[in-house]
């Protein structure tokens, strides 16, 4: 039974999420139980994946390029790590809320089992397929409300990623046409000679897979459907969309794009990169601008959301050691402080009653644990300090330098400056007297009464995730260990 | 106006798509895979229908992830209209 | 035009009608159309001249190896591929349902005009 | 729409076969074009045609809306568990390790029929429920 754990780790939250719909008892018991036994099961791997091994599971028993198999490497092994916690995470923020029912732990189980399941196959068609899935489940969680709001942004989120998704089709199509398998290891092989004999279809798969992921990454002139998916879906979800679910198609755009595009083709590697670099800059300073204008708070978290995949994209785009790392471990980070971000949120907005800035004035005093906590948070997005996000905002600007481009690294600093700003905006209003006793507007999100045993599952998501944050910030070393078996991934086919 | 902007994008992009993705027209260049699955298809399956050998065996996984798909497109349906009119 | 350039010429056709379309049923319209051209796209690689069915004959006697066969592979994919294709339009009809039903309205300009 | 006796009669004598035609297309999948979504597909349009000429409350009482949801979920959890009968002895995940029998008849392709019977299933029950859906969103048939 140990030697067929890596497609237990997928199959087994799927089966919970269907009999959940059957039987509609011991909902919260079975979902938490099954993601725990992904989880354990994932960090039996923890030793052998540290070593530096990989794991392959073939499907149907058939060989690598017939078949379907999953891969379990350093890079797979750190994303899958990092969406398993953070759906434990939301999990157990969801549980005190009554209005979540069967439905709603069905679409989440779903969404998290074919989350791990996109980033283990290596196989890009089933790629497809599951990064399908994951958006369909994605849909229904948006719109899982249904006001009217919700539904439009959903119906937006819908049309945009499906276009995106049939943009991926067309490359995995051309991909295949070339090479005749679908395999990501043996496309990769063939590519030198298909280069040599049929470059533009070569790039133009490359542009093709680059503009999916970049409409599912939100990179800037795709970004169209973030800021109303991620701020009107219910708080839980938004949380793990903006912490984990823009994260699967960076990297999915990592594993092609450092799988399978990065042979020792160096046209096309540094054509790849120079886009990451100049579209990883113009989301940074996009998601920053837009940022500061917004009135509401959950839209706010959302287009930070944008400036810091711009981040993560440039770490990327510089294509040398503490680059990736730095991307990695802000891939980390991000993920942690953003879900505690929106958590915070989910409690400010019952709480006050209101998603407007401006009326949550006051909160401060009223739980200052909970405001004290965004200040945290807020302080990690930004990169001060005793927070890890400096220290992967740090590593990137490293790299930056390293690199030889320096201006990014102003660029950087420039746009964690206007993080501030819109941060410290927020906190300011927190901590300042109410100027009129804020009107009960009727708030969209969950009526008081329907929330049982408040301070424990909704409080103790927020405090396991900024304490894994200050750990993180303090200790970097822990992070980075888990990060540094991932990037030599990365860098095997370039330095090849 | 905004009519023409799309237009005029769209021509370019097809120019652009149509110019690289036209591989000399038939299948894939290197055929071992394919000759893999039109000979030992029937050994290893037993299935005379290839294509459902394909979907059924060699890759039934794409199959059970897409039957999930179709579940789920049912649970939307069925989720969003029960709601009241 | 090989077949090939026609689905990516209806590719297109589709990406305009998913842009520029004001009504919200007209979108779903170009989106079918941008997931049949996908369709056709990957059936026309697996395309061979004069290639038969991939189904071979029921009794080992008749030797099969002298048939060119079209490739099978490209159509097992999208039988998946139109599976997913329906679900989606089943989706974004539902939503598009409810949506009237709130707005009372389909246009994409009063939609979202906030 | 008033359900006029033309409809009624003809479509009572084409439901069996209709049945039947699905039930081919299933069970012939690995012989002959067709399989497990195309059988399912032809039962669904045999239940519509019903929902059609009879009306919404006549099908309701003999394919009731929660049997057929019960169903749809059964479907894929036995889907699930045929792969993991590959677990159990000892074969990756969904391998096929029924004996494969004689070519061309039908007992010829091991896990593939109860494959194609469970999709087949699948995706009668799960079109009967998208119609149902609609049809009672709408309240009109």
């Amino acid at each position: 039974m140990l030697n067929h754990l890596p497609i237990l780790i997928i199959i087994f939250p799927l089966s919970i999420a269907f009999i959940i719909l059957l039987f509609k008892k011991y909902i919260i018991a079975l979902s938490t139980f099954s993601i725990l036994f992904s989880l354990a099961s994932l960090l039996k791997f923890a030793p052998s994946v540290y070593k530096g091994q990989i794991i392959s599971y073939h499907l149907g028993g058939w060989p690598a390029p017939l078949g379907i198999s999953l891969l379990i490497d350093s890079l797979s092994f750190f994303f899958a790590l990092t969406v398993l916690l953070i759906g434990m995470m939301v999990i157990i923020y969801s549980i005190p809320d009554k209005k979540y029912n069967h439905n709603y732990y069905f679409l989440l189980l779903i969404l998290l089992s074919s989350m791990v399941g996109t980033i283990f196959t290596a196989d890009i068609f089933n790629m497809y397929i599951l990064y399908d899935l994951v958006a369909i489940a994605t849909y229904l969680l948006i719109a899982y409300y249904q006001h009217g709001v919700a539904l439009k942004a959903s119906f937006n989120y819908l049309l945009m990623s499906a276009v995106g998704l049939s943009l991926f089709l067309l490359g995995v199509g051309s991909l295949y046409a070339m090479s005749g398998t679908l395999h990501i290891a043996s496309i990769s092989e063939q590519l030198p000679e298909i280069f040599a004999h049929n470059p533009q279809i070569i790039i133009m798969s490359l542009v093709l897979v680059i503009t999916s992921m970049g409409i599912k990454m939100a990179m800037v002139p795709l970004h169209g459907w973030l800021p109303d998916a991620h701020s009107l879906a219910p708080s839980p979800v938004s949380a793990i969309l903006s912490g984990v679910v823009v994260k699967v198609g960076l990297y999915c755009l990592i594993r092609l794009i450092f799988g399978l595009f990065s042979t020792e083709k160096i046209l096309v590697n540094i054509a790849s990169h120079y886009i990451l670099m100049v579209f990883g800059a113009i989301t940074l300073l996009f998601g920053a601008m837009m940022a500061l204008t917004q009135t509401d708070l959950k839209r706010m978290l959302a287009y930070s959301t944008i400036n810091q995949i711009g981040l993560i994209l440039i770490g990327l785009g510089f294509n040398i050691y503490s680059g990736f790392e730095g991307a990695l471990f802000h891939v980390l980070n991000h993920a942690l402080l953003k879900s505690a971000l929106f958590f915070c949120a989910g409690i400010i907005i019952i709480k006050t009653g209101s998603k407007k800035i401006k009326e949550l004035a006051g909160f401060g005093k009223k739980n200052p644990v909970v405001a004290f906590c965004f200040v945290i948070l807020s302080l990690g997005i930004i990169g001060i300090p005793p927070m890890n996000g400096f220290v992967s905002k740090f590593l990137i600007c490293l790299a930056a330098i390293e690199a030889g481009y320096s201006i990014l690294a102003l660029v950087i600093i420039f746009a964690s400056l206007i993080t501030a700003a819109y941060y410290f905006r927020v906190i300011q209003i927190f901590y300042s007297e109410p100027i009129q006793p804020n009107s009960n507007l009727p708030n969209i999100d969950v009526a008081e009464n329907s929330l049982f045993w408040d301070k424990y599952f909704r409080l103790w998501p927020i405090y396991i995730l900024t304490g894994f944050s200050l750990m993180l910030g303090i200790l970097p070393s822990l992070g980075l260990s888990l990060i540094r078996p991932a990037v030599k991934i990365l860098l095997l086919n370039i330095i090849k | 106006m905004k009519k023409y902007y799309y237009i005029v994008l769209l021509i370019i992009m097809t120019i652009l798509i149509i110019g690289s993705i036209s591989p000399e027209y038939g299948n894939p260049r290197n055929m071992d895979y394919i000759n893999y699955y039109l000979e030992h298809g029937v050994q290893d399956t037993g299935a005379i229908n290839l294509v459902a050998s394909i979907y059924l065996d060699y890759r039934a996984y794409d199959t059970l992830i897409e039957t999930v798909v179709l579940f789920m497109a049912v649970i939307g349906v069925t989720f969003i209209l029960s709601k009241g009119k | 035009m090989t077949p090939i350039n026609i689905s990516l010429l209806l590719f297109m056709i589709g990406l305009y009608g998913v842009i520029s379309k004001n009504n919200l049923i007209k979108k779903i319209i170009g989106l079918a159309i941008i997931n049949a051209s996908v369709v056709l796209f990957f059936i026309a690689i697996g395309y061979r001249e004069s290639g038969l069915a991939p189904i071979m004959s029921r009794s080992e006697a008749v030797d099969s190896a002298n048939k060119i066969f079209v490739n099978p592979i490209p159509q097992a994919l999208m039988l998946t591929a139109i599976v997913v294709s329906i679900s989606l339009t089943a989706v974004a009809l539902a939503l598009v349902v409810k949506i009237y039903s709130k707005y009372k309205t389909l246009d994409v300009q009063k939609l979202y005009e906030e | 729409m008033k359900n006029s006796r033309i409809i009624r009669t003809l479509a009572q004598k084409l439901l069996p076969f209709i049945f039947l035609f699905g039930f081919y297309l299933t069970f012939h999948g690995h012989l002959s074009p067709g399989g497990g979504f195309q059988g399912g597909v032809v039962i669904a349009t045999a239940i519509i045609l019903l929902t059609l000429s009879y009306g919404i409350k006549e099908t309701e009482n003999r394919f009731k809306e929660k049997h057929l949801s019960v169903l749809e979920k059964l479907a894929i959890l036995a889907f699930i568990f045929l792969g993991l009968l590959g677990i159990f002895f000892g074969y990756p995940f969904l391998k096929n390790f029924l004996p494969l029998g004689q070519r061309g008849c039908i007992a010829s392709a091991g896990l593939m029929i109860p494959l194609n019977l469970v999709i087949s299933i699948k995706v009668a029950a799960g079109m009967t429920g998208i119609f149902y859906a609609l049809v009672k969103y709408r309240g009109e048939i």
